[in-house]
């Protein structure tokens, strides 16, 4: 395995970056923020459309580009650097790999092609209260009736829940098994609200289904199988997930730097001042760490490892990543001191979206307690 | 604890039990950092009801309208307050920096003048010393206030920064540079000046928050009387000090009585929702209460007078790491609290208590960052508090 | 409650400081290092008899001064501070506490005057394997016969086993109860053994016994009421070992204050590197909240709180002292660069003593687990 | 990976399992940092052992001696080493410093001389970089070198210190100061110089374990040929800093073996006692494996090469880190282990696995210290990783 970028993904990284410089510069980061639906339209359709980011992941033969989880893994290290407001991490980072790895064709047939034209964005739901995957806790019920399905209940928190085309959503089968399905965001029954959330560059939003009625050909997975594939999609999007991360992270060192560069106390840059040079140096450290899990793990990841290591992969990359940012965002804040603190400068915006995301597809402790299980048993 | 000790704690704590009830029952533990701009016209009208009977400023002489309270009996006081659930208090600069630095240095005019208002609660106060290039580094002071020689008023030019309250307060202090071409501690002048003039503009700052307790303060042409310089003029340097040294005061306790509630809101959250069965949380629930008891061990330390006169330099070293202490630990704090909300920390609360926890989470940010940064703190603690060698600083 | 010590603190804790500069200099400590019984008789004896340490918290009726748990404490910090070899601890700061608090009027009268005149030495096992009270995993048994038991068993981790002349041991009873024995060290049956420790400033052996015979009237205490007992007695030793551990945490960032002051590297004393500077500003912080900790709890425990408030409070001294001894031993040995990694300067006794003490009577997780209990309930 | 380097993994891992047997059994896992007095002769066969079979040097060119190894194939060679158990090579210093600058930078003489020996694993060499007044600040060397104008030798006076592995050295490299009057990198010269000889005494440190893995060395009118020179007098810091720069290599990966061996320790060691139920350790031993995984990949990126010939910093700045990294994993890994065994920490282990656990502990505080000090790392990382302004070096 050699780490080095090859030249395409060298393109493609910057190519990212001048891109989302602009379609995602600190004023059009608020605008967005500030809209009702969270984010720019006609970003979103140059991105999706123009530049098929959501076609980097899917296979040629449902209209993608056919490229590994390491190009996903490069362009969202920029998104999260650019703090993107976009429906790109539930879409193409979260939904394609569950439509891909829940491996039901005539479904892939249908959704994929239309993921990367970017003409549909999706969401997947998790759970009942969060965004983890824990069948246990899926409050929402189907019962199949004749060639349909009817879904009721409710899911508290899912991304991008009342923008979504596409919602993949999990529900109980009378057996008491889980089912996924694939739901449109017009059918009839469904609500989504969005929350008021203070990390304002990514939505959430509850959903609600009342006797909604979906194809049973638009049932993905169930089961032992769904729990699988399921577990296998998540590692993948945490793996995304955390090279977002990676990214907010070092925009959080970058913008220090160039911030401490400027001021200026006691007669000095405090740039100089050897307590925040090490300081920033130690962010250095985290960052890079972090980044070399990410890009380790998206490398095994395209080698489609077995579930255990592949998870263990996910756990690892996300942990850190997700650490880091925390770690680079409370520092951001803290260095910058007085306007750190400020609406107007970005740290705060780094520093949302760090404490949002931690919890999300597992917070750092509980990727930890994964990884002892693996090592120690579980307790 | 003596008998008369136990009797004044029950005295007051029967008193706000008593009065923190039908229209300010909505205050209780309402006002704290962060939670500044919670019911201001209320809170106002609490300060009077307070002042009624006389438990503002309990600490200061009588003659100046207090109590005259030992510091044991303010601990009482505030430990009291906090634990009835007593609101953030509008008018704790006036009280606990300015109302001392008057009856210190302050002309008997000024004290005439200014202290009644303080003590009956109508009059509210804020700080004008940080400039956008004079934070950590408040020597580096560039507002300026020359003397208009006809009628003696100084006129005052300049921008100051961080002015926590100003939009609820008449007055504010303000550190500025009367002595052109000065630098540095030197040529400085301490002026009282009323905030509702022609010269003065008031710009609340958008805080992470989304809130503003925070402003900016413009000065153009502002006027101050000459009877209301504090102190000489070129000498107001003496004057900003001794008036931070009134910050660090007994009102820790009460802070940390408001900690308490905190800590208190956060294992009810965790039982609530299950994270409390999380043995890492647990680690860092029990992690916060340990740091909570060293605080208010710290700031009993730091309080303590020897019965017989004897001194050791503990209760100075109490004092130089307490600001530091605090504000870490309420940071860390508010992180736990996040954590302990888990997916729900990002989703603003309906639930008062929750939204609070999650209003702590943010503002605490600035704990480490107002009244002198971590990085100040440990420039502090390790030249005064260990003897290590100044920072270096290049000549200007 | 007042915090400020009086005079005759001030004088206890500077007259300890002044001998121990002296009888526990550097090379006073490794001399007893090396020597067999890990102590100086003779320092001994100048402690225990003329300076009359152990009397302290002895009540006058058994020929003590009658002082409170906060003059232990004193003595205790500066003894930590020079890293006193001696039995103090594991008799005057352990063996008292048990002894007044399992209450055996007649053991206290036979045993805590000989303690208080110096001429008597004992220690106190706690469990069958390490230096916390775990009725539970008591492994010796006791059985009555006429006037006095018989006792066989094994003790694996005892603070002066072979040194000590009283040895308070834990021996279950038929019935299961725990009782607890005081037992001569001379008692045929009963053999000592020294462990080869990395900690060298004090030693831990292991006891064995091989049916010992102890009089009915040296049975202290047993079930419940011992229970009870030890844990108070427990958390005055856990409040003293604080104190020796902030007393360490204080020389640690002494001696590198001296060190670093006369160092340079690069033209300048390494001192004056802010990043050095805000190290040794976090040793401080740490060290005074831990020391307000310990002073707190030994104001607290001579009010005589109840069973649940003396152990939090016990358990906030210990956790906290204990962290910080051994952040600031790291950061000695860290400072001093490479001669911190030598025999020849002091840190690593320090780094030494601070692990090894950090898992007696609790380790900080243990600790905090306890008061995660109290507030949060068991898990 | 390609066919062509599985088959070389199981070339080494099946030589290493047939030879790494017998005699050489003891050596399994033996001879690592904190472990370097563990049966010196015995592993100095076997590096006699390892040199006929061609496993020494393998990644120098074929003309010295070596295999002229590919980096992904020394990569594996250091990787399925460690994995058996392969001893701490007593000659690493000659095979990945010395050996490497005299064939970039020393004379045709130099190599013929030298280079045989090291690969024969007959010569071993130690390192005279450090000095009293010169740890972090290598460039203060005030070890002195004049030639004696009668033979054209170079005579030493001055003394090193923190050599490891002096005792079992014939040959030590010294970096001394031949222009007198020279400050800072100037004037400074690279000399080869045996050890056993008059001028030279070697005195072990006795460190915090109780062990001597390093050596003061003192030098009292030694000598060096002047053939024994490497590059010019004067120019004596580029060849320091060219050795230096083969430090930070291919046996990282190696090294990662062997913590990832004794995490394996660590997670038995908890199995075995309990420690593995405690929800506290777990949570850091899951954090080490995470750490010694990124460590892993961090190493990957650093050594890795465009296939296309595109270069990015992204191996530099895994590069820079790397140090500072795994010194501070290894740091916190060895208190991870002692508090794993808990109260038997403190006790000298009879069991060779966890009496290993207790040599990581203390000796893993050396990590942070040599090769660059944490403080040092953070400085090169600030400002050769992150643009940052370099310390002010006051005037002398």
């Amino acid at each position: 395995m050699d780490f080095a970028l090859n030249s395409d993904q060298t393109m493609i990284r910057d190519t990212a970056a001048a891109f989302l410089a602009d379609a995602s510069s600190s004023a059009a980061v608020r605008a967005a923020m500030a809209g009702a639906s969270g984010f720019d339209a006609k970003v979103w359709q140059t991105l999706a459309q123009e530049l098929a980011w959501c076609a980097t992941a899917i296979p040629e033969e449902y209209e993608g580009l056919g490229l590994a989880c390491f190009e996903t893994v490069l362009l969202a290290e920029q998104c999260g650097r650019f703090l993107l407001c976009a429906p790109y991490f539930a879409t193409a980072c979260l939904s394609v790999p569950v439509l891909l790895e829940t491996g039901n064709a005539a479904a892939c047939g249908r959704y994929l092609p239309q993921i990367a034209g970017g003409t549909l964005t999706a969401t997947t739901a998790l759970s009942a209260t969060g965004l983890d995957w824990q069948p246990g806790k899926v409050a929402a019920a189907a019962i199949r009736q004749d060639d349909h399905y009817l879904l009721s209940g409710a899911y508290r928190q899912v991304i991008d829940a009342a923008t979504a085309g596409l919602l993949l959503l999990p529900a109980r089968l009378p057996g008491g098994e889980t089912a996924l399905f694939a739901v449109s965001a017009t059918a009839a029954g469904l609500s989504a609200t969005t929350h008021d959330t203070f990390d304002r560059t990514r939505r959430t939003g509850a959903v609600k289904l009342d006797q909604v009625r979906v194809d049973a050909g638009d049932m993905l997975a169930c089961g032992e199988a769904l729990d699988k594939s399921m577990q296998r999609a998540c590692a993948g999007a945490a793996i995304a997930l955390a090279a977002e991360q990676v990214g907010g992270a070092q925009a959080c060192l970058d913008m220090t730097l160039a911030y401490i560069a400027e001021r200026k106390q006691f007669g000095r840059s405090i740039a100089s001042f050897q307590a925040i040079k090490h300081r920033c140096a130690e962010m250095m450290v985290r960052i890079e760490a972090a980044r070399s899990a990410v890009h380790g793990a998206a490398r095994q990841a395209a080698t489609r490892p077995g579930d255990a290591d592949l998870t263990l992969e996910a756990a690892c990359a996300k942990a850190l990543a997700s650490d880091a940012y925390f770690y680079c965002a409370q520092e951001s804040i803290q260095l910058h001191g007085g306007v750190g603190f400020t609406w107007e400068y970005d740290p705060h915006l780094h520093f949302k979206r760090a404490q949002a995301g931690g919890h999300w597809l597992g917070s750092s402790d509980e990727l930890r307690e994964r990884v002892a299980a693996n090592l120690l048993g579980a307790i | 604890m003596s008998e008369d000790n136990a009797a004044f704690r029950a005295e007051i704590s029967g008193w706000m039990q008593d009065n923190l009830q039908g229209e300010y029952q909505c205050l209780r533990h309402r006002g704290g950092p962060g939670d500044e701009d919670a019911h201001p016209e209320l809170r106002k009208q609490w300060e009077q009801h307070l002042a009624r009977a006389r438990w503002t400023c309990v600490g200061w002489p009588e003659q100046y309208g207090g109590r005259n309270l030992t510091p044991a009996q303010q601990v009482i006081f505030h430990e009291e307050y906090a634990r009835a659930g007593g609101p953030g208090r509008v008018g704790h600069l006036g009280e606990t920096l300015i109302g001392p630095t008057l009856i210190a240095l302050g002309s008997e005019e000024q004290k005439q003048r200014f202290l009644p208002g303080i003590v009956a609660g109508t009059q509210y106060w804020c700080q004008g010393y940080s400039e956008p290039n004079a934070g950590s580094d408040l020597g580096n002071v560039q507002t300026k206030a020359r003397q208009d020689e006809a009628g003696g008023d100084w006129i005052v030019d300049g921008q100051k920064v961080w002015t926590s309250l100003a939009h609820e307060s008449q007055w504010v202090f303000v550190l500025a540079r009367c002595e052109p071409g000065s630098k540095g501690n030197k040529g400085l002048i301490f002026l009282l000046m009323p905030l509702d003039q022609p010269g003065i503009e008031v710009r609340p700052i958008k805080q992470l928050t989304g809130t503003s307790e925070f402003s900016e303060v413009f000065f153009d042409g502002a006027r101050a009387r000459n009877a209301d310089v504090v102190g000489a003029p070129g000498a107001g340097w003496k004057i900003a000090m001794a008036l931070l040294g009134f910050e660090r005061g007994l009102s820790t306790l009460g802070q940390q009585a408001h900690f308490e509630h905190e800590l208190q809101l956060v294992c009810a959250a965790a039982k609530a929702n299950g994270a409390a069965r999380n043995p890492m949380l647990r680690n860092r629930i029990a992690q916060a209460w340990m740091g909570l008891k060293a605080m208010r061990y710290n700031a009993m330390r730091m309080l303590a007078t020897s019965p017989d006169g004897t001194v050791d330099g503990a209760a100075d070293n109490a004092g130089l790491i307490a600001k530091y202490y605090w504000s870490n630990w309420h940071r860390d704090f508010g992180k736990l609290a996040a954590d302990v909300l888990g997916f729900d920390a990002d989703i603003a609360s309906t639930e008062p208590a929750l939204l609070r926890l999650q209003q702590v989470f943010f503002f605490s940010r600035a704990d480490t960052i107002y009244a002198g940064t971590n990085e100040i703190q440990l420039n502090i603690i390790a030249e005064r508090g260990l003897g290590m060698p100044k920072e270096a600083r290049p000549a200007n």
